[in-house]
């Protein structure tokens, strides 16, 4: 058995549910690992701690890994794709801004995050849309979004399509208006495994391990939400498994795409891969990187996982 | 009675000043129509505290256990710091600034480091517990140390005190009502601090229970995590200030 | 006829030999402008066993000298020589009684009078007896658990006194140690001192207001002028050991009064 | 020349410390092969100073401007709560547990609260610099307040001097080295406070900087924000230290 | 001789009529096991513009009693009624003198005078000439501008006293308001003290551990026994006004001294 540390991107929710059915369901310690998961504090401390070696594998984002490889001296690469679709969804009130579609962002609030990567694709997003109206974004700590938008204090904010049932619980599932840019044309890899590029040359069959047991961790949870539910709600405290069991559809939504059901869950394509970085390197003025850089195509099952 | 209507009064005031605030909490969302997501009702936190109480039981001995042993370590360390920050003036001079600088600087932002220093475990807690707690007693006790009166210096020095013993037989003991004080602040700075350690990376205690929680837009068990702190830093606080009481016959002064 | 306090001890000197010399002694306080002379050019020799009082006007510098020889503050000039060494801190078998009471507020007035042997790494059982009898002598026996704040000021006063002799220095310094004390106790307490001293061979210097008291105690008087204080008399009291109260009324005692209080601008009735 | 040498090593010490620390720094870097993301080189911190200087210069100003507002306030609104609280024994039952409630809660976890009330502006800032730095100055405040001697109580009580008088003219004096010590904790806790509202919302600030070096794992300019954040602490600390030391012959009892 | 202080005060009352009456006046510290009676049993009624001097054994209640007159305490039992109404605060027009000289250390000496008048609202340029004369009576004229910890023993307890006389108060009380002063000093701040009586025709009560002092000075003398304190004589001095330093040599003196010795236990030779 082979000790083994995974950072998430943040502490456990319903979107993690895969990596403890996995766990759970003893995938892992079939492969011949010993995996901890830890909690993170975002995708970009998600790379810091594999950089610091507190963990060896991260659940991070294409972005984040751009970013430290562009600014930070990181080595940190992309293993397997597993949020196919962007998550990046921008929520408002039915009756009020009602964002359905892009032309609305023009001119618009929207609650965000201090330096948060989604406003860049927001804007890149509507440059590509042809809106030249610029959205305002105001920064609102992510524990106060939901919350300024139920009082009416803002008409939009941005946050992962995850946040749903929260939204829906906060201003009424009837007044509670989701827009999935994904769903509307932006095409952006976003979570997925992430290594070290050393770890990849030392020890390829222990990444390819985790992947494998990973990915069977998610089809199980694509098939059976309820079991999943269960899971993480077993193995972490404070969870409520109706709003665990609403992220795992929603989640599942950005995984199982028509790629997948071809390719396997967890797949890179070069091409969709290319589009993200160059999205991504549009935000960071100045870097300079290729898009064959920040991803490794080659550990992933050699039989697709299909869902 | 006296004794008896007095425990009533202890009792009754703080539990009038509670009333206060939930009534305050309660017209407040009335008369403003606050969505739960911002604030839930006392019914809602206290429906949520008691659903959730062996929850907020088991997570709050984490939070508290890593809130007194983080005091404990500020304590531990902070009269030294004070001790050699108040006898030299070279240490003072050298120390004293980057002491200053590790207090402004948001512990949040430290994470990384702590994380690769000490890890996941208990360690980096305390070390944040440790960190945001211990400069109010350093900067009290400093001050209690330098603020010791002349004449009882005089004294140590006509009796031949060896430094060990003049501080630990007259400025220590004379400094204990700043070192108190600013144990007071140091025993609620450690709760914030034991939960920043839980922000940055925990899988349990009161601090990971919140931010569950608020993923979850669960505002109302949000709210008992919070009540379940508050009540964890008044019962650390009135630990200290039973200490102080029980210590205020040895620095009465005062005449009937 | 108390026997705790007669503990002896070694002192290396015999009585009437030199135990300290003071040489153009001189305290300024204050930088350049706006400085102020507190005492100077005194001089003196200072014999062992003896007992000398200091006599002079408020704020004539009584208490600044006895503190340069108590090894607290330094002299601004001149020399002051103690058994042929220059004092530079504080000695050990040194005690000082302090114009305020200087109690220790937490500590008990049994535990502070043991204080000194604390320090000293003396406090055995022998050290606690001789606390309680010197407490017991100066009249609060029933005080000894009573704390700093529980006592008047004379009470207070004579808890200091106790803990300047608990362990039996051989040069006693006394800063007006029985200004607060009723006419009876003081009495008392100047025939504890004269005990002390004929038990221990203690060399003694002391302050004091009242100049019946500075004749009735002391081999020599010094008289202090006004600020800058210096030494405008001495008198060398040539009167028998041990010294009884119905001596105060003799005509040779008038007119020792008679001539310090001259020295002090008092008229003295002879 | 005294002064000057004097002067000398109060620069010199301070410095020394400094290099030690960057020694360290940069040892342990070298020697363990910490990797950028998580500990930057000194030169490269450095370099991203004076790289992003005017920047950090002009966000350094606003969160020195919120600091001091929120000190301020913290101590305007800390001394009437201290007096409030050490002469009014009810008051002080009834809302001083509440006091201490707030001060165990993480203030990140009032942000949706705080946002509600206050809206994205200052005030939130403020708010929260306040929230987070008063209370030191309650509790040293009231402490000293509580620790007056008593004579000097008697005094005002024989010249009938009103609570008023006796306020201004007894015990708050008497209770200066006592606000001053909570003011220094305070002070540097105001800047905290500060960073922790441009985190929960704002678009400027080095809080706000911090935030987006951060999340482009841009670890250089983060740690030059933390250093401005340090520079910023150490700064307004020494204005406080040094009304303490303009004031210290009012009180001075010490004999040359 | 003194213009200042002859600031003429209306007082209600005719000199000789009844001022105080303390009727069983009685206190005792700390709760019914391990209390403490300080005082019993005091009855006492104190004339207007009389000079009456508390003499009794350090630890006697003298503090106590003077502090309860002042409205600082209050007694467990019996009663003190000034001016028809019983003390139950301290009054407008009372100075008090403490044991301790009790000075503000943030405050110069000058505004440590001024003090009683800053918080009557009354800090005019009457009062600060006032104040400045008070100080150069004493003494202290070159040190206006001294901080407490700049003076000596006898300094400070002197600007004390200009602190309690600064508003020419009625009723003065005063602890041991002498002790720390020399002869000279003392003496002329007794003719300080009979110059201020008869020119204010204030009522005085002081404390003080000399006899001689106490019939120099007093109307009467209640000595007190020690503790519990009572008073155990009351001795009416009939000496003539103005009293003069020669007095206290006469035979009628002697006696008056010898009396109130005899009351403290002390031997006095007639
Ligand atoms: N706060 C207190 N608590 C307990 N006992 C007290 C307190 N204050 C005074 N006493 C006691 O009351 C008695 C009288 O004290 P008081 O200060 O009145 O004496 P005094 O006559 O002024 O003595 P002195 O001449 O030494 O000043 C003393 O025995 C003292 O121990
Ligand atoms: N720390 C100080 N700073 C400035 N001046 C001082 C200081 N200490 C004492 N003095 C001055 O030195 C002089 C002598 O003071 P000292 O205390 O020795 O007088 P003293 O003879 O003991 O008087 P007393 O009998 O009133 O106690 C005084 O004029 C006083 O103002
Ligand atoms: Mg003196
Ligand atoms: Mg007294």
């Amino acid at each position: 058995q082979t000790p083994l540390t995974f950072s998430l991107d943040f502490r456990a929710l319903g979107r993690h549910a895969a990596w403890f059915v996995a766990l759970d369901k003893g995938y892992y310690k079939q492969a011949g690992l010993d995996v901890s998961i830890i909690a993170g504090q975002g995708t970009a401390q998600a790379i810091q701690a594999i950089e610091a070696g507190t963990a060896q594998i991260a659940f991070s984002d294409v972005a984040g890994v751009v970013a430290a490889r562009a600014n930070g001296g990181s080595t940190a690469r992309m293993v397997s794709v597993i949020y196919q679709k962007a998550p990046y969804a921008i929520f408002s009130l039915r009756d009020g801004a009602n964002v359905r579609s892009a032309d609305q962002l023009a001119g618009l609030e929207i609650g965000s995050g201090a330096g948060s990567f989604t406003q860049k694709v927001i804007e890149a997003f509507m440059a590509q849309k042809g809106i030249t109206t610029p959205a305002k974004f105001t920064n609102i700590d992510p524990s106060a979004r939901v919350g300024m938008l139920a009082a009416k204090k803002i008409p939009s904010i941005e946050t992962f399509v995850m946040t749903r049932p929260g939204v829906a619980k906060a201003v009424g599932s009837s007044n509670a208006r989701t827009y999935l840019l994904a769903n509307d044309g932006l095409v952006l890899y976003s979570n997925g495994i992430v290594v070290r590029d050393d770890l990849i040359k030392s020890k390829p069959d222990l990444i390819k391990a985790f992947i494998a047991a990973s990915l069977q961790g998610w089809k199980d949870t694509i098939a059976k939400p309820e079991e999943a539910a269960d899971i993480v709600v077993k193995l972490n405290k404070g969870l409520e498994k109706d709003v665990v069991l609403e992220e795992i559809e929603i989640v599942s939504e950005l995984v199982k795409t028509d790629v997948t059901a071809k390719r396997g869950l967890g797949a890179i394509d070069p091409e969709a891969m290319a589009s993200s970085v160059s999205l991504i390197l549009q935000t960071l003025p100045g870097a300079k990187l290729a898009a064959g850089d920040v991803y490794d195509a080659t550990l992933l099952p050699a039989t697709p996982v299909l869902p | 009675m006296p004794i008896s209507s007095d425990a009533v009064t202890r009792i009754a005031y703080p539990v009038l000043g509670l009333l206060l605030l939930l009534l305050l909490w309660q017209g407040y969302i009335v008369l403003f129509d606050v969505p739960q997501a911002v604030l839930p009702r006392p019914l809602a936190v206290w429906n949520a505290t008691v659903n959730n109480l062996p929850l907020l039981l088991s997570e709050g001995r984490v939070t508290l256990l890593e809130s007194v042993y983080g005091f404990l370590l500020a304590f531990f360390l902070g009269i030294p710091i004070a001790v050699a920050i108040s006898s030299s003036r070279t240490l003072n001079l050298m120390f004293y600034p980057l002491l200053i600088a590790t207090q402004a600087l948001p512990k949040v932002a430290l994470a990384p480091l702590i994380l690769v220093w000490l890890g996941t475990g208990i360690e980096s807690k305390l070390a944040i517990a440790w960190l945001v707690a211990f400069f109010p007693i350093v900067v009290d006790t400093a001050t209690g140390l330098r603020s010791t009166p002349t004449e009882m210096l005089d004294l140590a020095a006509s009796v031949r005190a060896s430094g060990w013993q003049t501080f630990w037989k007259i400025k220590f003991p004379a400094a204990l009502p700043f070192v108190i004080t600013g144990s007071k602040v140091a025993i609620t700075l450690a709760v914030i601090g034991a939960v920043i350690g839980e922000f940055i990376s925990s899988n349990e205690g009161l601090g990971n229970l919140l931010l569950v929680a608020n993923s979850q837009v669960n505002t109302p068990l949000a709210f008992a995590s919070l009540l379940a702190l508050a009540v964890l830093g008044m019962v650390l606080y009135a630990a200290v200030a039973f200490i102080d009481i029980a210590l205020k016959p040895w620095f009465s002064e005062v005449r009937h | 006829m108390i026997p705790a306090i007669a503990e002896p001890q070694s002192t290396p000197l015999e009585a009437g030999e030199i135990y300290g010399r003071f040489t153009g002694v001189r305290k300024v306080f204050g930088k350049q402008e706006g400085a102020m002379v507190a005492l100077s050019d005194v001089d003196y020799e200072l014999r062992t066993g003896e007992l000398v009082a200091l006599l002079g006007p408020s704020g004539c510098g009584k208490t600044t000298l006895l503190r340069m020889v108590a090894g607290l503050t330094k002299p601004s000039g001149g020399s002051i020589v103690i058994r042929g060494r220059e004092v530079t801190e504080p000695q050990d078998d040194f005690g000082f009684v302090f114009q305020s009471p200087n109690l220790l507020p937490w500590r008990t007035v049994l535990s502070n009078v043991l204080f000194p042997m604390e320090i000293k790494g003396r406090l055995d059982a022998a050290a606690k007896v001789r606390a309680i009898e010197l407490l017991e002598h100066v009249g609060l026996g029933k005080f000894l658990k009573s704390r700093p704040h529980e006592l008047s000021g004379g009470m207070k006063q004579r808890v200091a006194l106790c803990r300047a002799l608990i362990h039996s220095p051989s040069l006693i310094l006394m800063d007006e140690p029985f200004g607060a004390l009723d006419e009876l106790t003081r009495m008392e307490m100047h025939e504890l001192l004269l005990d002390i001293r004929r038990l221990t061979g203690a060399t003694v210097m002391f302050v004091t207001h009242s100049i019946s008291e500075a004749v009735y105690l002391a081999d020599e008087v010094l008289v202090f002028s006004a600020r800058p204080g210096r030494v405008s008399d001495r008198i060398r009291i040539d009167l028998p050991y041990p010294r009884e109260a119905a001596l105060r009324y003799t005509a040779g005692f008038r007119e020792y009064e008679r001539r310090a209080g001259a020295g002090l601008g008092v008229l003295h009735h002879a």
